[in-house]
């Protein structure tokens, strides 16, 4: 137990949550049918690279920059959520559905 | 002392500032106010005079800094950036200033009379308040800055006033005329003033004549010429153009198109008066530089005798006199070209009174009867007595008869121009022209005064009407007549007799103050004496018959009629034409010089810089931009686009259809493709860590 | 105070398994809520306190707020199913632990080859109020990125608005 | 320290924030509201004004931190005696013209919010003191102007527009050049125009263009005295002058004529002179060549005009050219004068292209002589009593009559020019230039107001309240600055002492 | 009532742990709950109270002395209610979202400058947790209602959703001049610079309430203050729950204790904002122009800390009183009317009102108008 407690407040810890959280991410992304569920992963994935910086910032550098990277991480993420809801509703609209195999316009 | 005189100017410079601004609003739309400032300006200058007459001598100066710029710089002799300006009060000054203030007065006065009525009343007053300002200004500089400045106003209300009726065509025409000759020379008048700064760093007065004495600025050239030489030409153009000298007269004449008073004023007794003392401020710098005097003196002489010869012939009584006074004054020039500018200034004071009643008296005639033309008057004599009296008086001053001003005066001029001829031997047509301008002052002077008031009315209609004017009209006729007896002068008359019989002599005086004070006090040897004495002697001979020809000649032509002027007119012929037509000056001037000249050059470089400079140097280079885009359009849509361009696409389109099998369409299996891109890479990336 | 980093790491795990494999997009989407709370908790151990605020502040107002309001919008208002998960699991399944090995692998070496900090550090930074220093970091060094994200946010906003129009 | 010279630089900006804020139908707020804004930069060059050091050739209220740092770019701001009087013309001419653009009816807002970004762009021209920040502020003073004339201009507003911005962006390519250039050449690599004026850095350097070795420091002259030469403008580069005058409403051919054509002048004082002292020594006969051509062509095509504003137009590229002459003669009354000369014609060819402006308002021409050969006014003094005698000052301060401010600043000019025995034969051929300036003056003077009046004018309303409220600032400055030229001569004496001690 | 500090400092032992305050806020936010509950019970009786006395009616008079014990009463009966779950209603979050919203709003409790010895956990990051925890509120309305299963629920949810979202904005802005002012996120030291005396010390330290720092912070706080309203649900943005509409909106299936949660939820979120108005716009603790711990002699910290309480209770009690007042002044808005007043009118003026306070903080160096009235510059 005392192991896993001091893995856990290491910086293996935080690389290993980030790493399952990206890993789930990937895979969230790949098996959604659903738009709005490739999204869930997508920040599952952003989340997870905000870890990884935070992480080697308290860790390793000793420095606010990765605190500072998350931050921005953040803010696209945060933009990246409108711009890709609204791309949703109004595909919803052109096709009375989110299933992401239906857009596939580009493909001609 | 030379503060106070400050308010000699300063009196009427309120004067105009008020009466421009509200002028209109006050009762009798303020003439009061001009008159109480020139009234004021008088009072002020009267001790000054006083003290001169009872001392002989009076001198005092202030100077205040007026700009001083900052700076350095190499290369020049004066780096002195100091401009100071100041009040000098010497002999000539306080002589200059109570004839000035009293004509001055003497002509406000009369205009209240003259110009009732007029519109625009209020105006005339403020800008012959602000000429009155600017004459005393003027007079009272120490600097030829100030001095400039102040000359530059009086041009500016010459222009404002004799273009006063401003509806007419023909008065504005005369102003502009006039400022625009004027400023010709002015404007080397002022290059003349920079080529002092450039040599002595100053225009002071009193500074040049020190200068001049020890002879500092000799050997220095401005534009190869002799520094002094060049500013001596430089201010005798300044002269010629204020003091209508020939070639610049042109303007005098037109001039009369302004109201009669200021005729009076500006265009006799004061401004064109200020081009002489000009030449009387600067005569030790005319003098140093040697090669002017001799010029002066011709110019001077020159413009005497053409000027009198078309006075002969004019038939506008402001003409006559016009052209009388540009004939004074070239006797004036002559007298300061010779050498005895003393005579010149007190002919510039004599000249200013009887010259002023003269014209005073015509505007009165004009006034009464309506016209200018000579031919419409006559029989004016028992009409209107005191106008007769005063301007009978006045024309026997200018015509050199004894006893009144003009003959001290002029005879001093002339006799100075014999001596000059006698001591230069060669310049003989100097005084020669001077008699003979004598001779023709008395002709056709007297020939106005017969046409106007002797004779019978040749206008009944005008005649019936014409009245003697009222007293504020006539008192300043009576005042300047009285001040054209020689007696009120008293100079030495050249006849030793009378000189001691009035031993007043303070003009004799007061002038050899001003010499000392200009370092060119006269130390005549004894053979010069005696040259000098001839000379003055056989002079008044001269002068005399030649006076007494021309009234005589006078005389028979227009009052007793036994020749006829008719048939001398057809006799000269083409002379004649010529004089009539003032010698073609304002042909040659407007005519080829602007009009064909000038205007037509204009029009051209504005075209060359419309149609050449802008359309083709500057637009041009659009056009040349038009070709190239073109050609290398053409280039471009052929050579790099079609081929180059769409022959990349098309290879491309080709290799696109081949990968184009990959796609699906379905993000996420791109998605699995990206990630497993991403594996294989981090795959190697990882066969390279421990 | 371990034991609660990583009870948070466990919710924030468990959390986002629950995200990647709940067939309820609707569950899905508050999961993933709970694990952007899970993370804060992380951050607030990592010293990141402002980073913490913001990440509840931003995902969990703004973000979650969006996807659930999409998810309502386009799904139960126009009773669409929500169980919508692909059956073929194996190759995503392969490559996501793929990814997830070689990332923490990397991650890992990469980490041993930096310097530790000493524990003294370690609590010093942690003790650390970042506020203040974020602030100057961003006014300061980070200035021209940070006003790049502003524009960013301002043309994602605006696009936003736009491509969501009404007809 | 209280930034005052920011302040003054981007208030007018803050302005026109707040005027394309307001609403559009209430055009008297927008212009009351200019009003205000200009208001404030005009009482604070007062302040500027009364708290200038006259004693110190140094810059003053400086403002100084880096901007880009990596080129060593500052932003650099503070004015000296050359700066101050053109500050204090820009902000009063600003606030004139904003009262002045009353009647323009059309994009109020627009027109505004441009004049306010005008002021904007001139008052950092002025301040600046990195040519990095003189350059950027240069450019942006450009757009306003090409949008104020090419949208509220006259009939051929375009082409005047783009002809105006092909050639001020023609100099400016050059400047660039010479900027880019100066910062390589310089040592340590800089734009502060301060540093670049110590010590005679490009002495002696040379470039290789085209295969032959050319003299940095004289290829630098000619290439900011072109930039410079377009804005001010010297012939041949003029033409785009009558054309934007002529096309531009009156208030920004006021701005144009009294702040526009003086930045070229203050920039070859600027920077010409102290940063290249010897090139300029080397050229400075051909700038008194140049000098002198202007005077004497823009008179005599001036005399040829038959449009008023044209005629003024014209009238300034003559007077521009007492600026260069006075500046080439390197004595201390020539560029007293000079720099005086700027002050002076800002006030009176304002005060004249206002005057046009007001005619043009109510005869909705401008002829003096109409194209058909017909008479264009004529005699309206008799009308319009009040405009005649402002029209009579304004005309007489710019013909230089003594009294006036116009006067001094010749007379300077000429005195000084004089003083140098190389040029004097240069400067009796320019006397010519207060003849003709006369001439064509006073010749308007007589076609348009005297003589019989047109009966077609006879019910030409007098100048109003706001108009004659325009004016007579000009014409207290006018009369004032002639008397006694002392104060505005104060200002710079210092800075042109310390700056003829490099060619002396 | 515990010094939390002192507790959390107790804890430390335990776990060694070092951010103190991140205990701290925990436990704080624990003994809080007490507080919390009872206040979220009693703000109904109040709130029945005025409304009786606005409308000219007696309101809640049986239970205890004037009713004040209804409350109590109201909690046992739902309490005693049937656990409902509607049909068709996702059962797990129906019962997940309501404690949100009590998670949410109480949980700032924690940080909230009671005196300035009494507060939960004066961590350095007060305003932003305030404002983190609350926006748990949003998914729990949004989440309820989407379990219930009802259309007027739903839509009920999606307009408190959107309108906490948006409203987040202005009250966000309008905290942004306050920390210009401080310089600080730190409740307590938010609070104690607002101090001002008209005695004893120098007070150029200090700069009295930040409301009349500046023009600028004085319109703020009135858009923090509607902000406040808006963002729980208060008259006149009360549109999510309009019952002319959306017969009770997202909590109409709602019933029993899950029904009091929403509702003590509210209540709570009503008091944080309020409490939030009075911390950092109204001075917190400070008595106007009197410092009691600068009188010259000491006062017992325990005497300071209950002054201090009492004080900042009465502010904001005072600004629940407007809140309630409100209720029975101004109608309901219209949806469109609600956002354009947040995206058009209150989001401008805040942003006016940070740029403003920061051109003031730098023209006049951060001074206060009553230190330049008071010419301690």
């Amino acid at each position: 137990m005392n192991h896993l407690l001091s893995f856990s407040s290491s910086l293996q810890g935080y690389l290993a949550v980030g790493a399952i959280l990206f890993a789930l991410g990937i895979f969230c992304v790949l098996t959604r049918k659903n738009a709005i569920g490739i999204l869930l992963g997508i920040e599952l994935i952003l989340n997870a690279a905000g870890i990884n910086f935070v992480a080697f910032s308290k860790f390793r550098t000793g420095l606010i920059d990765g605190q500072i990277v998350a931050l921005f991480i953040m803010l696209i993420a945060a933009a990246e959520a409108a711009v890709a809801l609204a791309v949703i509703l109004r595909f919803y609209r052109l096709k009375q559905t989110i299933d992401a195999d239906e857009a596939s316009i580009l493909r001609n | 002392m030379a503060q106070q005189a400050l308010l000699i100017a300063l009196f009427p410079l309120i004067a105009f500032v008020i009466q421009s601004l509200i002028g209109k609003k006050l009762p009798r739309h303020g003439d009061f106010i001009s008159v109480l400032a020139i009234l004021g300006s008088l009072v002020v200058a009267t001790p000054i005079f006083m003290k001169l007459i009872t001392e002989g001598h009076v001198f005092d100066s202030f100077q205040v800094t007026w700009m001083s710029l900052r700076g350095a710089e190499a290369g020049r002799l004066n780096s002195a950036v100091t401009i100071v300006i100041g009040v000098l009060i010497n002999n000539l000054t306080a002589i200059m200033l109570l004839m000035v203030t009293l004509c001055a007065f003497l002509i406000h006065l009369f205009s209240v009379g003259y110009m009732h009525g007029e519109e625009r009343y209020h105006l005339f007053f403020a800008y012959i308040s602000l000429f009155s300002a600017a004459m005393l200004g003027l007079v009272l500089s120490d600097n030829l800055l100030t001095f400039f400045i102040c000359w530059e106003l009086m041009g500016l209300c010459s222009y404002l006033l004799i273009g006063f009726y401003y509806k007419k065509p023909s008065a504005i025409n005369a102003s502009i005329k006039a400022f625009m000759t004027t400023r010709v020379g002015d404007t080397l008048f002022f290059m003349g003033i920079a080529g002092l700064y450039y040599i002595y760093g100053t225009s002071n007065f009193m500074s040049i004549y020190k200068a001049i004495e020890l002879g500092t600025g000799h050997g220095v050239t401005i534009l190869g010429y002799p520094a002094l030489a060049f500013i001596g030409f430089m201010v005798l153009m300044g002269t010629i153009g204020k003091s209508a000298q020939f070639p610049l007269h042109v303007w005098l004449p037109d001039a009369m198109e302004g109201p009669t008073p200021v005729s009076a004023l500006i265009h006799a007794a004061t401004m064109v008066a200020a081009g002489v003392f000009l030449l009387i401020r600067m005569f030790p710098l005319l003098e140093a530089a040697h090669v002017v005097l001799p010029v002066v003196a011709y110019v001077g002489a020159i413009t005497a005798f053409l000027a009198a010869l078309i006075a002969i012939v004019q038939v506008d009584i402001k003409k006559v006199l016009a052209y009388s006074t540009i004939s004074q004054l070239g006797y004036m020039v002559m007298g300061v070209g010779v050498g005895a500018f003393s005579a010149g200034f007190m002919h510039l004071i004599t000249h200013a009174c009887f010259k002023a009643c003269l014209f005073l008296c015509s505007g009165s005639v004009i006034h009464s009867v309506h016209t200018q033309d000579m031919r419409e008057m006559g029989g004016l004599k028992s009409k209107m007595p005191i106008t007769f009296a005063t301007m009978f008086i006045a024309t026997l001053a200018i015509s050199g008869v004894p006893g009144f001003s003009g003959f001290v005066s002029k005879d001093r001029i002339l006799g100075g121009a014999l001596a000059y001829s006698m001591e230069h031997q060669g310049h003989y047509l100097i005084p020669f022209l001077g008699f003979a301008t004598a001779g023709i002052t008395a002709f056709y002077m007297f020939r106005m005064i017969y046409m106007t008031f002797f004779g019978h009315a040749r206008d009944e209609h005008k005649h019936h009407h014409a009245h003697e004017q009222p007293f504020t009209m006539t008192i300043p006729l009576m005042v300047l007549a009285a001040l054209s007896f020689a007696i009120v002068f008293a100079g030495p008359t050249g006849i030793e007799s009378i000189d001691h019989v009035m031993p007043v002599k303070w003009f004799d005086h007061a002038l050899e103050g001003v010499q000392v004070e200009m370092g060119i006090a006269e130390h005549l040897s004894p053979e010069a004496e005696a040259v000098h004495h001839k000379a003055h002697g056989l002079a008044l001979i001269i002068s005399l018959a030649v006076a007494g020809l021309g009234i005589f000649l006078s005389s028979i032509t227009y009052l007793k009629h036994l020749l006829s002027a008719e048939k001398f007119k057809r006799m000269a012929g083409p002379l004649y034409n010529l004089v009539w037509n003032k010698y073609f000056f304002d042909e040659f001037y407007l005519g080829i010089f602007i009009k064909k000249g000038l205007l037509n050059f204009n029009q051209m470089l504005a075209t060359f810089d419309d149609k050449v400079v802008d359309r083709i140097f500057v637009d041009g280079w659009r056009d040349i931009a038009m070709v190239t885009k073109n050609v290398i359009g053409k280039f471009d849509d052929l050579v790099v686009d079609r081929l180059m361009v769409d022959g990349t696409a098309d290879v491309m389109s080709g290799g696109g259809w081949v990968l184009r099998q990959f796609q699906t369409g379905k993000v996420q299996q791109y998605l699995v493709l990206t990630v497993m891109v991403i594996i294989v890479a981090l795959f190697f990336a990882n066969l390279g860590l421990k | 105070m371990d034991l609660v980093l990583l009870l948070a790491e466990i919710f924030t795990v468990a959390s986002a398994v629950i995200v990647a494999f709940h067939p309820n997009i609707l569950y899905a989407a508050v999961f993933l809520l709970f694990a952007f709370c899970g993370v804060a908790v992380m951050f607030l151990f990592a010293g990141a306190d402002f980073l913490a605020g913001a990440q509840i502040i931003i995902y969990v107002g703004g973000v979650t707020i969006l996807i659930l309001f999409a998810i309502m919008l386009t799904q139960w208002l126009y009773k669409i199913k929500l169980v919508d998960i692909r059956n073929k699991m194996l190759l995503p399944g392969v490559l996501a632990i793929g990814i997830g090995f070689f990332l923490y692998r990397a991650l890992h070496q990469m980490a041993l080859s930096l310097p530790k900090l000493t524990p003294e550090a370690l609590d010093k930074f942690t003790a650390t109020p970042k506020t203040a220093l974020m602030g100057q970091a961003l006014l300061g060094s980070y200035l021209l990125p940070f006003e790049a994200i502003t524009i960013l946010l301002l043309g994602a906003l605006v696009g936003a608005v736009w491509l969501a129009r009404p007809e | 320290m209280f930034p005052i010279l920011s302040v003054m630089t981007y208030i007018p900006l803050l302005g026109m924030i707040i005027i394309l804020a307001l609403p559009r139908n209430n055009p008297n707020l927008v212009r009351w509201v200019a009003v205000g804004v200009t208001a404030i930069p005009l009482a604070l060059g007062v302040y500027l004004y009364l708290s200038f050091d006259r004693s110190t050739a140094s810059m003053q209220f400086v403002e100084q931190f880096d901007w880009i740092k990596p080129f060593n770019i500052q932003y650099y701001m503070g004015i000296d005696g050359l700066s101050i009087p053109m500050v204090l013309l820009t902000v009063l001419l600003t606030f004139l013209c904003v009262i002045a653009s009353w009647g323009i009816e059309t994009g109020v807002k627009g027109y505004y919010a441009m004049f306010l970004f005008l002021e904007t762009g001139m008052m950092g021209v002025f301040c600046a003191l990195d040519f990095f920040l003189f350059f950027v502020f240069w450019e942006i003073m450009l757009l306003p102007m090409y949008f104020l004339i090419g949208i509220w201009g006259g009939k051929e507003k375009v082409y005047a527009a783009i002809k105006f911005f092909l050639y001020t962006l023609f100099g400016s390519v050059l400047m660039l050049l010479v900027m880019v250039g100066m910062y390589y050449y310089s040592e340590p690599h800089t734009f502060n125009l301060l540093q670049l004026a110590q010590g005679h850095m490009f002495v002696g350097k040379t470039v290789v263009l085209f295969g032959h070795q050319l003299p940095v420091d004289k290829l630098f002259w000619i290439g900011l005295f072109i930039g410079f030469a377009i804005k001010v403008p010297v012939w041949p580069f003029h033409t785009w002058l009558p054309w934007a005058h002529v096309e531009a409403p009156t208030a920004v051919s006021v701005i144009l004529a009294g702040v526009l054509l003086k930045m070229g002048t203050y920039g070859i004082l600027r920077m010409n002179y102290p940063i290249l002292p010897e090139a300029t020594l080397w050229a400075a006969e051909f700038m008194m060549v140049l000098g002198i051509i202007n005077i004497l062509y823009g008179a005599f095509c001036a005399m040829a005009q038959k449009d008023l504003k044209k005629l003024v137009a014209y009238s300034s590229v003559s007077h521009m050219g007492y600026v260069m002459v006075g500046m080439a003669s390197f004595t201390t009354a020539g560029v007293n004068g000079a720099v005086l000369q700027m002050f002076n014609h800002g006030t009176s060819t304002a005060m004249l292209f206002l005057l046009v402006g007001v005619i043009y308002d109510r005869a909705h021409h401008r002829w003096i002589v109409k194209p058909d050969g017909s008479k264009g006014f004529g005699g309206i003094a008799a009308v319009v009593p009040v405009y005649t005698g402002i029209m009579a000052i304004a005309l007489f301060a710019s013909l230089g009559l003594p009294g006036l401010s116009g006067f001094i600043s010749e007379a300077l000019v000429f005195l000084g020019a004089f003083s140098n025995p190389r040029f004097q034969t240069y400067v009796v051929i320019g006397s010519l230039g207060i003849l003709l300036g006369a001439a064509y003056l006073l010749w308007m003077f007589m076609r348009v107001f005297l003589g019989p009046l047109n009966e077609e004018y006879k019910d030409l309303k007098d100048m109003n309240f706001r108009e004659v409220f325009t004016l007579m600032p000009l014409c207290a400055l006018v009369i004032v600055l002639g008397v006694y030229p002392m104060p505005v001569l104060n200002l710079m004496g210092s800075t042109i002492e310390k700056l003829l001690t490099l060619f002396s | 009532m515990v010094q939390s500090a002192q507790f959390a400092h107790s804890l430390e032992g335990w776990f060694g742990f070092l951010p103190l305050w991140g205990w701290a806020a925990i436990s704080a936010a624990i003994v809080i709950y007490f507080l919390a509950l009872p206040f979220g019970g009693l703000a109904t009786y109040v709130e029945r109270k005025i409304a009786a006395d606005m409308q000219d009616r007696i309101g809640p008079n049986r239970v205890g002395p004037l009713g004040i014990l209804q409350f109590l009463a109201d909690a046992i009966k739902m309490l005693g209610k049937e656990d409902f779950v509607p049909k068709g209603g996702d059962r797990f979050l129906f019962n997940l979202a309501p404690l949100f919203v009590v998670v949410g709003s109480c949980t700032a409790f924690a940080v909230l400058p009671l005196s300035k010895y009494l507060i939960g956990a004066d961590v350095n990051i007060g305003v932003i947790f305030i404002l983190a925890v609350t926006t748990l509120i949003a998914p729990g309305i949004l989440l309820g209602a989407w379990a219930s299963e009802n259309k007027w629920s739903l839509l009920g949810g999606l307009r408190a959703a959107s309108q906490i979202v948006s409203y987040e904005i202005p009250v966000a802005l309008s905290i942004l001049p306050v920390v210009l002012i401080s310089g600080s996120l730190q409740m307590g030291q938010i609070v104690d610079q607002q101090g001002w005396t008209l005695f004893g010390e120098n007070p150029a330290t200090f700069h009295f309430w930040n409301a009349f720092h500046n023009p600028f912070a004085f319109f703020a706080m009135f858009i923090l203050f509607i902000g406040g309203l808006a963002e729980t649900n208060r008259i006149p943005f009360d549109l999510p729950e309009a019952e002319s509409e959306l017969v009770s909106g997202f909590n109409t299936e709602f019933s029993g204790m899950r029904f009091g949660l929403y509702a003590l939820g509210e209540f709570c979120d009503v008091f944080v904002m309020s409490a939030m108005v009075a911390a950092l716009y109204l001075g917190g603790w400070h008595i106007p122009f009197l410092d009691i711990e600068k009188l010259g002699f000491a006062l017992p910290t325990a005497l300071v800390a209950m002054v201090h309480l009492t004080v900042f209770m009465v502010k904001t009690l005072l600004v629940v009183f407007v809140v309630m007042w409100l209720r029975w002044t101004l109608p309901r808005l219209r949806v469109d009317q609600l956002m354009g007043m947040c995206w058009k009118g209150m989001l401008p003026i805040a942003f006016i009102n940070v740029l403003g306070t920061a051109v003031w903080m730098w023209v006049f160096k951060g001074q206060s108008m009553m230190q330049l009235l008071a010419g301690h510059g």
